[in-house]
Protein backbone atom coordinates (compact mmCIF):
# COMPACT_ATOMS: atom_id res chain seq x y z
CA UNK A 1 0.00 0.00 0.00
CA UNK A 2 1.68 3.03 -1.28
CA UNK A 3 0.89 7.27 -0.94
CA UNK A 4 2.18 9.93 -2.92
CA UNK A 5 1.58 13.45 -2.65
CA UNK A 6 3.44 15.84 -4.82
CA UNK A 7 3.03 19.31 -4.78
CA UNK A 8 4.11 20.80 -8.35
CA UNK A 9 4.88 24.32 -8.86
CA UNK A 10 3.23 25.00 -12.15
CA UNK A 11 1.38 22.99 -14.69
CA UNK A 12 1.73 19.06 -14.32
CA UNK A 13 2.92 16.96 -16.65
CA UNK A 14 1.15 14.80 -19.28
CA UNK A 15 1.96 11.59 -17.60
CA UNK A 16 2.86 10.68 -14.12
CA UNK A 17 6.34 12.01 -13.64
CA UNK A 18 8.95 8.78 -13.52
CA UNK A 19 7.68 5.38 -14.95
CA UNK A 20 4.38 4.04 -16.47
CA UNK A 21 1.27 4.41 -13.95
CA UNK A 22 1.87 0.94 -13.13
CA UNK A 23 5.40 0.84 -11.92
CA UNK A 24 4.93 4.09 -10.87
CA UNK A 25 2.42 2.83 -7.96
CA UNK A 26 2.84 -0.20 -7.08
CA UNK A 27 3.43 -3.42 -9.39
CA UNK A 28 1.48 -6.24 -8.04
CA UNK A 29 -0.70 -8.54 -9.73
CA UNK A 30 -3.67 -8.14 -7.86
CA UNK A 31 -4.64 -4.80 -9.07
CA UNK A 32 -7.47 -5.16 -11.19
CA UNK A 33 -8.33 -1.19 -12.05
CA UNK A 34 -6.63 1.86 -11.72
CA UNK A 35 -8.76 5.19 -12.12
CA UNK A 36 -7.13 8.62 -12.99
CA UNK A 37 -8.66 11.89 -12.44
CA UNK A 38 -7.37 14.94 -14.00
CA UNK A 39 -8.43 18.43 -13.22
CA UNK A 40 -7.99 20.92 -16.24
CA UNK A 41 -7.67 24.46 -16.04
CA UNK A 42 -11.06 25.78 -17.91
CA UNK A 43 -11.10 29.52 -20.19
CA UNK A 44 -13.98 30.60 -18.40
CA UNK A 45 -14.54 31.52 -14.53
CA UNK A 46 -18.23 32.35 -14.05
CA UNK A 47 -18.72 34.37 -17.30
CA UNK A 48 -15.82 35.86 -17.54
CA UNK A 49 -12.33 34.64 -19.63
CA UNK A 50 -9.10 34.21 -17.95
CA UNK A 51 -6.00 33.18 -18.92
CA UNK A 52 -4.65 30.82 -15.74
CA UNK A 53 -5.54 30.25 -12.60
CA UNK A 54 -3.01 30.71 -9.57
CA UNK A 55 -2.99 28.58 -6.83
CA UNK A 56 -1.71 29.13 -3.56
CA UNK A 57 -0.99 25.70 -1.27
CA UNK A 58 -0.39 26.46 2.46
CA UNK A 59 2.17 24.15 3.39
CA UNK A 60 3.07 21.48 4.65
CA UNK A 61 -0.61 21.90 5.71
CA UNK A 62 -1.31 21.01 2.06
CA UNK A 63 0.36 18.07 1.83
CA UNK A 64 0.03 16.76 5.18
CA UNK A 65 -3.87 16.77 4.41
CA UNK A 66 -3.99 15.66 1.44
CA UNK A 67 -1.63 11.81 2.30
CA UNK A 68 -3.93 11.94 5.74
CA UNK A 69 -7.07 11.63 3.32
CA UNK A 70 -5.32 9.59 1.00
CA UNK A 71 -5.03 7.47 3.92
CA UNK A 72 -8.12 7.39 5.15
CA UNK A 73 -9.66 7.00 1.84
CA UNK A 74 -7.19 3.91 1.31
CA UNK A 75 -8.35 1.95 4.62
CA UNK A 76 -11.56 2.64 4.50
CA UNK A 77 -11.63 1.12 0.57
CA UNK A 78 -9.16 -1.27 0.75
CA UNK A 79 -6.95 0.11 -1.98
CA UNK A 80 -3.70 -0.96 -3.16
CA UNK A 81 -2.21 2.93 -4.27
CA UNK A 82 -3.15 6.76 -3.77
CA UNK A 83 -0.83 9.24 -5.85
CA UNK A 84 -1.92 12.70 -5.84
CA UNK A 85 -0.19 15.52 -7.54
CA UNK A 86 -1.33 18.86 -7.57
CA UNK A 87 0.04 22.39 -8.76
CA UNK A 88 1.43 25.15 -7.06
CA UNK A 89 1.28 28.70 -8.81
CA UNK A 90 0.32 29.62 -12.19
CA UNK A 91 -1.47 26.67 -14.48
CA UNK A 92 -2.54 28.59 -17.93
CA UNK A 93 -5.73 27.55 -19.41
CA UNK A 94 -6.12 23.63 -20.71
CA UNK A 95 -3.17 22.86 -18.05
CA UNK A 96 -4.00 20.27 -15.54
CA UNK A 97 -3.10 21.26 -12.29
CA UNK A 98 -4.40 18.18 -10.10
CA UNK A 99 -4.25 14.59 -11.01
CA UNK A 100 -5.37 11.69 -8.30
CA UNK A 101 -4.60 7.80 -9.31
CA UNK A 102 -5.88 5.08 -7.50
CA UNK A 103 -5.17 1.74 -7.60
CA UNK A 104 -7.48 -1.44 -6.68
CA UNK A 105 -8.13 -4.80 -7.05
CA UNK A 106 -11.70 -4.17 -7.91
CA UNK A 107 -13.37 -1.25 -10.32
CA UNK A 108 -15.99 -0.48 -7.74
CA UNK A 109 -13.63 0.68 -5.00
CA UNK A 110 -11.81 2.14 -6.77
CA UNK A 111 -15.10 4.19 -8.47
CA UNK A 112 -16.17 4.91 -5.02
CA UNK A 113 -12.93 6.12 -3.71
CA UNK A 114 -12.60 8.41 -6.25
CA UNK A 115 -16.25 10.23 -5.87
CA UNK A 116 -14.94 10.13 -2.32
CA UNK A 117 -11.81 11.95 -2.15
CA UNK A 118 -12.79 14.23 -4.63
CA UNK A 119 -15.88 15.22 -2.83
CA UNK A 120 -13.93 15.85 0.71
CA UNK A 121 -10.73 17.38 -0.79
CA UNK A 122 -12.74 19.94 -1.80
CA UNK A 123 -13.61 21.11 1.82
CA UNK A 124 -10.30 20.30 3.82
CA UNK A 125 -7.18 20.97 1.91
CA UNK A 126 -5.96 23.97 2.14
CA UNK A 127 -4.90 25.05 -1.55
CA UNK A 128 -6.65 28.06 -3.22
CA UNK A 129 -7.41 28.97 -6.34
CA UNK A 130 -7.36 32.87 -7.58
CA UNK A 131 -8.27 33.58 -11.43
CA UNK A 132 -5.57 35.54 -13.69
CA UNK A 133 -8.08 37.12 -16.01
CA UNK A 134 -6.97 37.60 -20.03
CA UNK B 1 -3.13 37.75 46.40
CA UNK B 2 -5.29 39.44 43.50
CA UNK B 3 -4.09 38.74 40.34
CA UNK B 4 -3.97 43.03 38.63
CA UNK B 5 -2.76 42.32 35.19
CA UNK B 6 -4.07 39.93 31.98
CA UNK B 7 -0.89 38.35 30.20
CA UNK B 8 -1.95 39.59 26.52
CA UNK B 9 -1.21 36.48 23.71
CA UNK B 10 -0.25 38.02 19.71
CA UNK B 11 -1.52 36.03 17.43
CA UNK B 12 -0.66 36.19 13.75
CA UNK B 13 -3.36 34.31 11.93
CA UNK B 14 -2.40 33.80 8.13
CA UNK B 15 -5.12 34.22 5.76
CA UNK B 16 -5.44 32.94 1.78
CA UNK B 17 -6.79 33.47 -1.21
CA UNK B 18 -9.95 35.73 -2.12
CA UNK B 19 -9.84 36.68 1.79
CA UNK B 20 -6.19 38.03 1.39
CA UNK B 21 -6.90 39.51 -2.04
CA UNK B 22 -9.77 41.20 -0.01
CA UNK B 23 -8.26 42.24 2.68
CA UNK B 24 -4.55 43.20 0.94
CA UNK B 25 -2.62 41.57 3.39
CA UNK B 26 -1.33 38.17 3.87
CA UNK B 27 -2.30 37.77 7.80
CA UNK B 28 -4.25 39.12 10.34
CA UNK B 29 -2.69 40.05 13.98
CA UNK B 30 -5.26 39.99 16.96
CA UNK B 31 -4.35 40.66 20.93
CA UNK B 32 -6.27 37.93 22.83
CA UNK B 33 -6.12 37.32 26.97
CA UNK B 34 -3.83 34.56 27.99
CA UNK B 35 -4.80 31.37 28.46
CA UNK B 36 -5.92 32.00 25.11
CA UNK B 37 -8.39 29.40 23.25
CA UNK B 38 -9.04 29.20 19.39
CA UNK B 39 -13.13 30.69 20.41
CA UNK B 40 -10.73 33.74 21.50
CA UNK B 41 -9.00 34.24 18.34
CA UNK B 42 -12.00 33.90 15.95
CA UNK B 43 -14.15 36.69 18.29
CA UNK B 44 -11.02 39.07 18.34
CA UNK B 45 -10.94 38.53 14.08
CA UNK B 46 -14.21 39.41 14.56
CA UNK B 47 -14.11 42.57 16.76
CA UNK B 48 -11.59 43.66 14.61
CA UNK B 49 -13.07 43.40 10.92
CA UNK B 50 -16.65 44.05 11.80
CA UNK B 51 -17.80 44.46 8.36
CA UNK B 52 -16.87 40.50 8.07
CA UNK B 53 -17.79 39.86 11.47
CA UNK B 54 -19.97 36.75 11.23
CA UNK B 55 -17.36 35.05 9.19
CA UNK B 56 -14.44 35.45 11.01
CA UNK B 57 -16.73 34.01 14.20
CA UNK B 58 -17.04 30.92 12.84
CA UNK B 59 -14.36 30.59 10.09
CA UNK B 60 -12.19 27.20 10.93
CA UNK B 61 -8.50 28.15 11.93
CA UNK B 62 -5.70 25.64 11.91
CA UNK B 63 -2.98 25.58 14.69
CA UNK B 64 0.31 24.51 13.97
CA UNK B 65 -1.14 22.81 10.49
CA UNK B 66 -3.50 21.26 12.25
CA UNK B 67 -7.59 22.14 11.71
CA UNK B 68 -8.59 23.28 15.60
CA UNK B 69 -11.56 22.79 17.67
CA UNK B 70 -13.16 25.95 19.44
CA UNK B 71 -11.30 24.75 22.48
CA UNK B 72 -7.73 24.26 21.23
CA UNK B 73 -5.16 26.67 23.45
CA UNK B 74 -3.05 28.78 21.05
CA UNK B 75 -0.16 30.54 21.91
CA UNK B 76 2.30 33.61 20.75
CA UNK B 77 4.65 30.69 18.68
CA UNK B 78 1.88 29.13 16.87
CA UNK B 79 1.16 29.06 13.60
CA UNK B 80 -2.71 29.88 12.90
CA UNK B 81 -3.97 29.52 9.88
CA UNK B 82 -7.87 30.50 8.46
CA UNK B 83 -8.68 28.14 6.16
CA UNK B 84 -12.20 28.80 4.82
CA UNK B 85 -13.52 28.73 1.05
CA UNK B 86 -10.36 26.37 0.15
CA UNK B 87 -11.44 25.05 -3.18
CA UNK B 88 -8.39 23.28 -4.66
CA UNK B 89 -8.14 20.92 -7.81
CA UNK C 1 -18.63 16.20 -29.03
CA UNK C 2 -16.23 12.89 -30.07
CA UNK C 3 -16.25 8.78 -29.53
CA UNK C 4 -13.54 7.32 -30.70
CA UNK C 5 -13.97 3.46 -30.16
CA UNK C 6 -11.22 0.45 -30.86
CA UNK C 7 -10.90 -3.16 -30.25
CA UNK C 8 -7.06 -3.54 -29.72
CA UNK C 9 -5.22 -6.90 -30.57
CA UNK C 10 -3.76 -8.15 -27.54
CA UNK C 11 -2.33 -5.47 -24.57
CA UNK C 12 -3.38 -1.91 -24.49
CA UNK C 13 -0.67 0.28 -24.90
CA UNK C 14 0.64 1.99 -21.46
CA UNK C 15 -0.67 5.84 -23.37
CA UNK C 16 -3.78 6.16 -25.38
CA UNK C 17 -2.55 5.35 -28.97
CA UNK C 18 -1.31 8.40 -30.72
CA UNK C 19 -1.17 12.24 -29.18
CA UNK C 20 -1.95 13.22 -25.35
CA UNK C 21 -5.24 12.43 -23.70
CA UNK C 22 -6.43 16.10 -24.09
CA UNK C 23 -5.17 16.26 -27.94
CA UNK C 24 -6.52 13.29 -29.10
CA UNK C 25 -10.17 13.47 -27.62
CA UNK C 26 -10.95 16.86 -27.75
CA UNK C 27 -8.59 20.12 -27.35
CA UNK C 28 -11.35 22.55 -25.83
CA UNK C 29 -10.37 25.19 -23.62
CA UNK C 30 -14.31 24.15 -21.80
CA UNK C 31 -12.93 20.91 -20.75
CA UNK C 32 -12.35 20.94 -17.01
CA UNK C 33 -12.45 17.30 -16.17
CA UNK C 34 -10.37 13.78 -17.08
CA UNK C 35 -11.12 10.89 -16.28
CA UNK C 36 -9.47 7.57 -17.47
CA UNK C 37 -10.58 4.16 -16.19
CA UNK C 38 -8.41 1.06 -17.16
CA UNK C 39 -9.06 -2.31 -16.36
CA UNK C 40 -5.64 -4.85 -15.62
CA UNK C 41 -5.59 -8.57 -15.67
CA UNK C 42 -5.06 -10.10 -12.24
CA UNK C 43 -3.44 -12.89 -11.60
CA UNK C 44 -6.05 -14.79 -10.00
CA UNK C 45 -9.40 -16.06 -11.30
CA UNK C 46 -10.99 -16.88 -7.53
CA UNK C 47 -8.48 -19.24 -6.32
CA UNK C 48 -6.39 -20.25 -9.26
CA UNK C 49 -3.50 -18.66 -10.76
CA UNK C 50 -4.18 -17.68 -14.80
CA UNK C 51 -1.21 -16.56 -17.05
CA UNK C 52 -3.16 -14.28 -18.96
CA UNK C 53 -7.11 -13.77 -20.34
CA UNK C 54 -8.15 -14.17 -23.57
CA UNK C 55 -10.76 -11.94 -25.08
CA UNK C 56 -12.92 -13.06 -27.39
CA UNK C 57 -15.25 -9.84 -29.27
CA UNK C 58 -18.32 -10.56 -31.34
CA UNK C 59 -17.41 -8.15 -33.70
CA UNK C 60 -18.82 -6.22 -35.21
CA UNK C 61 -21.39 -6.11 -32.88
CA UNK C 62 -19.00 -4.96 -30.48
CA UNK C 63 -17.99 -1.84 -31.45
CA UNK C 64 -21.52 -0.90 -32.63
CA UNK C 65 -22.65 -1.58 -29.12
CA UNK C 66 -19.59 0.09 -27.22
CA UNK C 67 -20.85 3.16 -29.70
CA UNK C 68 -24.10 3.01 -29.21
CA UNK C 69 -23.38 2.78 -25.50
CA UNK C 70 -20.99 5.76 -25.36
CA UNK C 71 -23.64 7.50 -27.38
CA UNK C 72 -26.18 6.86 -24.73
CA UNK C 73 -23.76 7.82 -21.75
CA UNK C 74 -22.08 11.15 -24.01
CA UNK C 75 -26.11 12.63 -24.18
CA UNK C 76 -27.21 11.65 -20.60
CA UNK C 77 -24.46 13.59 -18.64
CA UNK C 78 -23.78 16.38 -21.40
CA UNK C 79 -19.98 15.32 -21.45
CA UNK C 80 -17.52 16.32 -24.24
CA UNK C 81 -15.91 13.18 -25.66
CA UNK C 82 -15.24 9.35 -24.69
CA UNK C 83 -12.67 7.09 -25.97
CA UNK C 84 -13.14 3.27 -25.28
CA UNK C 85 -10.26 0.78 -26.06
CA UNK C 86 -10.81 -2.68 -25.03
CA UNK C 87 -8.56 -5.83 -26.08
CA UNK C 88 -8.95 -8.76 -28.48
CA UNK C 89 -7.25 -11.90 -27.94
CA UNK C 90 -4.79 -12.50 -25.05
CA UNK C 91 -3.50 -10.27 -22.37
CA UNK C 92 -0.95 -11.19 -19.46
CA UNK C 93 -1.28 -10.81 -15.92
CA UNK C 94 -0.70 -6.99 -15.33
CA UNK C 95 -1.55 -5.99 -19.26
CA UNK C 96 -4.33 -3.30 -19.98
CA UNK C 97 -7.14 -5.31 -21.20
CA UNK C 98 -9.49 -1.94 -21.18
CA UNK C 99 -9.09 1.88 -21.16
CA UNK C 100 -12.50 4.09 -20.61
CA UNK C 101 -11.37 7.94 -21.10
CA UNK C 102 -14.38 10.95 -20.49
CA UNK C 103 -14.02 14.47 -20.61
CA UNK C 104 -16.45 16.87 -19.63
CA UNK C 105 -16.78 20.36 -17.86
CA UNK C 106 -16.88 19.31 -14.30
CA UNK C 107 -16.11 16.82 -12.44
CA UNK C 108 -19.25 15.56 -11.40
CA UNK C 109 -20.41 14.35 -14.44
CA UNK C 110 -17.21 12.79 -15.11
CA UNK C 111 -17.41 10.43 -12.04
CA UNK C 112 -21.22 9.94 -12.79
CA UNK C 113 -20.46 8.76 -16.23
CA UNK C 114 -17.34 6.69 -15.68
CA UNK C 115 -19.77 4.64 -13.18
CA UNK C 116 -23.13 4.47 -15.50
CA UNK C 117 -20.94 3.13 -18.43
CA UNK C 118 -18.63 0.27 -16.45
CA UNK C 119 -21.86 -0.98 -14.77
CA UNK C 120 -23.82 -1.11 -18.13
CA UNK C 121 -20.89 -2.48 -20.28
CA UNK C 122 -20.77 -5.73 -18.22
CA UNK C 123 -24.00 -6.43 -19.36
CA UNK C 124 -24.40 -5.99 -22.88
CA UNK C 125 -20.96 -6.10 -25.11
CA UNK C 126 -20.57 -9.11 -26.54
CA UNK C 127 -17.26 -9.84 -25.44
CA UNK C 128 -16.23 -12.67 -23.62
CA UNK C 129 -12.80 -13.64 -21.28
CA UNK C 130 -11.79 -17.03 -20.37
CA UNK C 131 -8.58 -17.78 -18.41
CA UNK C 132 -5.45 -19.34 -19.52
CA UNK C 133 -4.13 -21.34 -16.91
CA UNK C 134 -0.78 -20.63 -15.53
CA UNK D 1 -55.99 -25.87 -50.46
CA UNK D 2 -54.67 -27.98 -47.55
CA UNK D 3 -50.91 -26.45 -46.65
CA UNK D 4 -49.62 -29.96 -46.73
CA UNK D 5 -45.98 -29.26 -45.62
CA UNK D 6 -44.23 -26.94 -43.52
CA UNK D 7 -41.13 -24.41 -44.75
CA UNK D 8 -38.03 -24.86 -42.40
CA UNK D 9 -36.11 -22.36 -41.44
CA UNK D 10 -32.34 -23.51 -40.63
CA UNK D 11 -30.72 -21.40 -38.28
CA UNK D 12 -27.09 -21.26 -37.18
CA UNK D 13 -26.46 -19.68 -33.77
CA UNK D 14 -23.32 -18.42 -32.67
CA UNK D 15 -21.71 -18.95 -29.43
CA UNK D 16 -18.80 -17.53 -27.11
CA UNK D 17 -16.84 -17.86 -24.16
CA UNK D 18 -17.59 -20.80 -21.40
CA UNK D 19 -20.74 -22.27 -23.60
CA UNK D 20 -18.67 -22.27 -26.37
CA UNK D 21 -16.05 -23.92 -24.57
CA UNK D 22 -18.79 -26.14 -23.06
CA UNK D 23 -20.19 -27.78 -25.74
CA UNK D 24 -17.09 -27.60 -27.55
CA UNK D 25 -18.55 -25.72 -30.71
CA UNK D 26 -19.00 -22.31 -32.00
CA UNK D 27 -22.18 -22.23 -33.10
CA UNK D 28 -25.57 -24.13 -32.78
CA UNK D 29 -27.57 -25.43 -35.59
CA UNK D 30 -31.30 -25.68 -35.11
CA UNK D 31 -34.26 -26.05 -37.58
CA UNK D 32 -37.81 -24.08 -37.13
CA UNK D 33 -40.69 -23.59 -38.59
CA UNK D 34 -41.58 -20.70 -40.91
CA UNK D 35 -42.46 -17.84 -40.32
CA UNK D 36 -39.80 -18.46 -37.59
CA UNK D 37 -39.17 -16.02 -34.78
CA UNK D 38 -36.53 -15.42 -32.21
CA UNK D 39 -38.81 -16.99 -29.35
CA UNK D 40 -38.80 -20.72 -31.88
CA UNK D 41 -34.94 -20.24 -31.86
CA UNK D 42 -34.81 -20.15 -27.98
CA UNK D 43 -37.07 -23.23 -27.60
CA UNK D 44 -35.52 -25.48 -30.41
CA UNK D 45 -32.34 -24.66 -28.51
CA UNK D 46 -33.12 -25.87 -25.46
CA UNK D 47 -35.26 -28.67 -27.57
CA UNK D 48 -31.38 -29.80 -28.89
CA UNK D 49 -30.05 -28.99 -25.79
CA UNK D 50 -32.26 -30.65 -22.34
CA UNK D 51 -29.69 -30.45 -19.81
CA UNK D 52 -29.41 -26.34 -20.68
CA UNK D 53 -33.27 -26.27 -21.85
CA UNK D 54 -33.82 -23.33 -19.16
CA UNK D 55 -30.78 -21.30 -19.77
CA UNK D 56 -31.63 -21.34 -23.66
CA UNK D 57 -35.63 -20.67 -23.24
CA UNK D 58 -34.42 -17.27 -22.16
CA UNK D 59 -30.78 -16.44 -23.15
CA UNK D 60 -31.13 -13.06 -25.28
CA UNK D 61 -29.98 -13.76 -28.95
CA UNK D 62 -28.98 -10.69 -31.47
CA UNK D 63 -30.05 -11.37 -34.49
CA UNK D 64 -27.55 -9.12 -37.45
CA UNK D 65 -25.56 -7.55 -34.64
CA UNK D 66 -28.66 -5.85 -32.83
CA UNK D 67 -30.82 -7.21 -29.92
CA UNK D 68 -33.51 -8.57 -30.27
CA UNK D 69 -37.00 -9.26 -28.98
CA UNK D 70 -39.06 -12.83 -28.54
CA UNK D 71 -41.25 -11.63 -31.83
CA UNK D 72 -38.29 -10.63 -34.16
CA UNK D 73 -38.49 -12.38 -37.35
CA UNK D 74 -35.79 -14.82 -38.06
CA UNK D 75 -34.99 -16.00 -41.68
CA UNK D 76 -31.88 -18.84 -42.78
CA UNK D 77 -29.35 -15.57 -44.19
CA UNK D 78 -29.77 -13.69 -40.85
CA UNK D 79 -26.77 -13.61 -38.44
CA UNK D 80 -27.65 -15.07 -35.21
CA UNK D 81 -25.67 -15.16 -31.99
CA UNK D 82 -26.11 -16.00 -28.06
CA UNK D 83 -25.13 -12.52 -26.40
CA UNK D 84 -25.27 -14.39 -22.47
CA UNK D 85 -22.91 -14.48 -19.90
CA UNK D 86 -20.95 -11.33 -21.41
CA UNK D 87 -17.70 -10.27 -19.14
CA UNK D 88 -15.29 -7.69 -20.94
CA UNK D 89 -13.45 -5.12 -19.20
Amino acid sequence: MTITIRIVDGPLQDAISCCGPNALIEATTAIGATITFEGIVRAFEGERQIRALDYEAYEPMASQTLAGLAQDILDKHGLNSILIEHSRGQVPVGGRSFRFVVQSAHRKEALAATEDFINRMKCDVPIWKSPIYA
Amino acid sequence: MPRCYTLKVIVRVHIFGELARELSCKAITVDVMSPAKVRDVNLALAVKHPMKAQFFQTARLAVNHAFSSPDTPVQSSDEVALIELVGGG
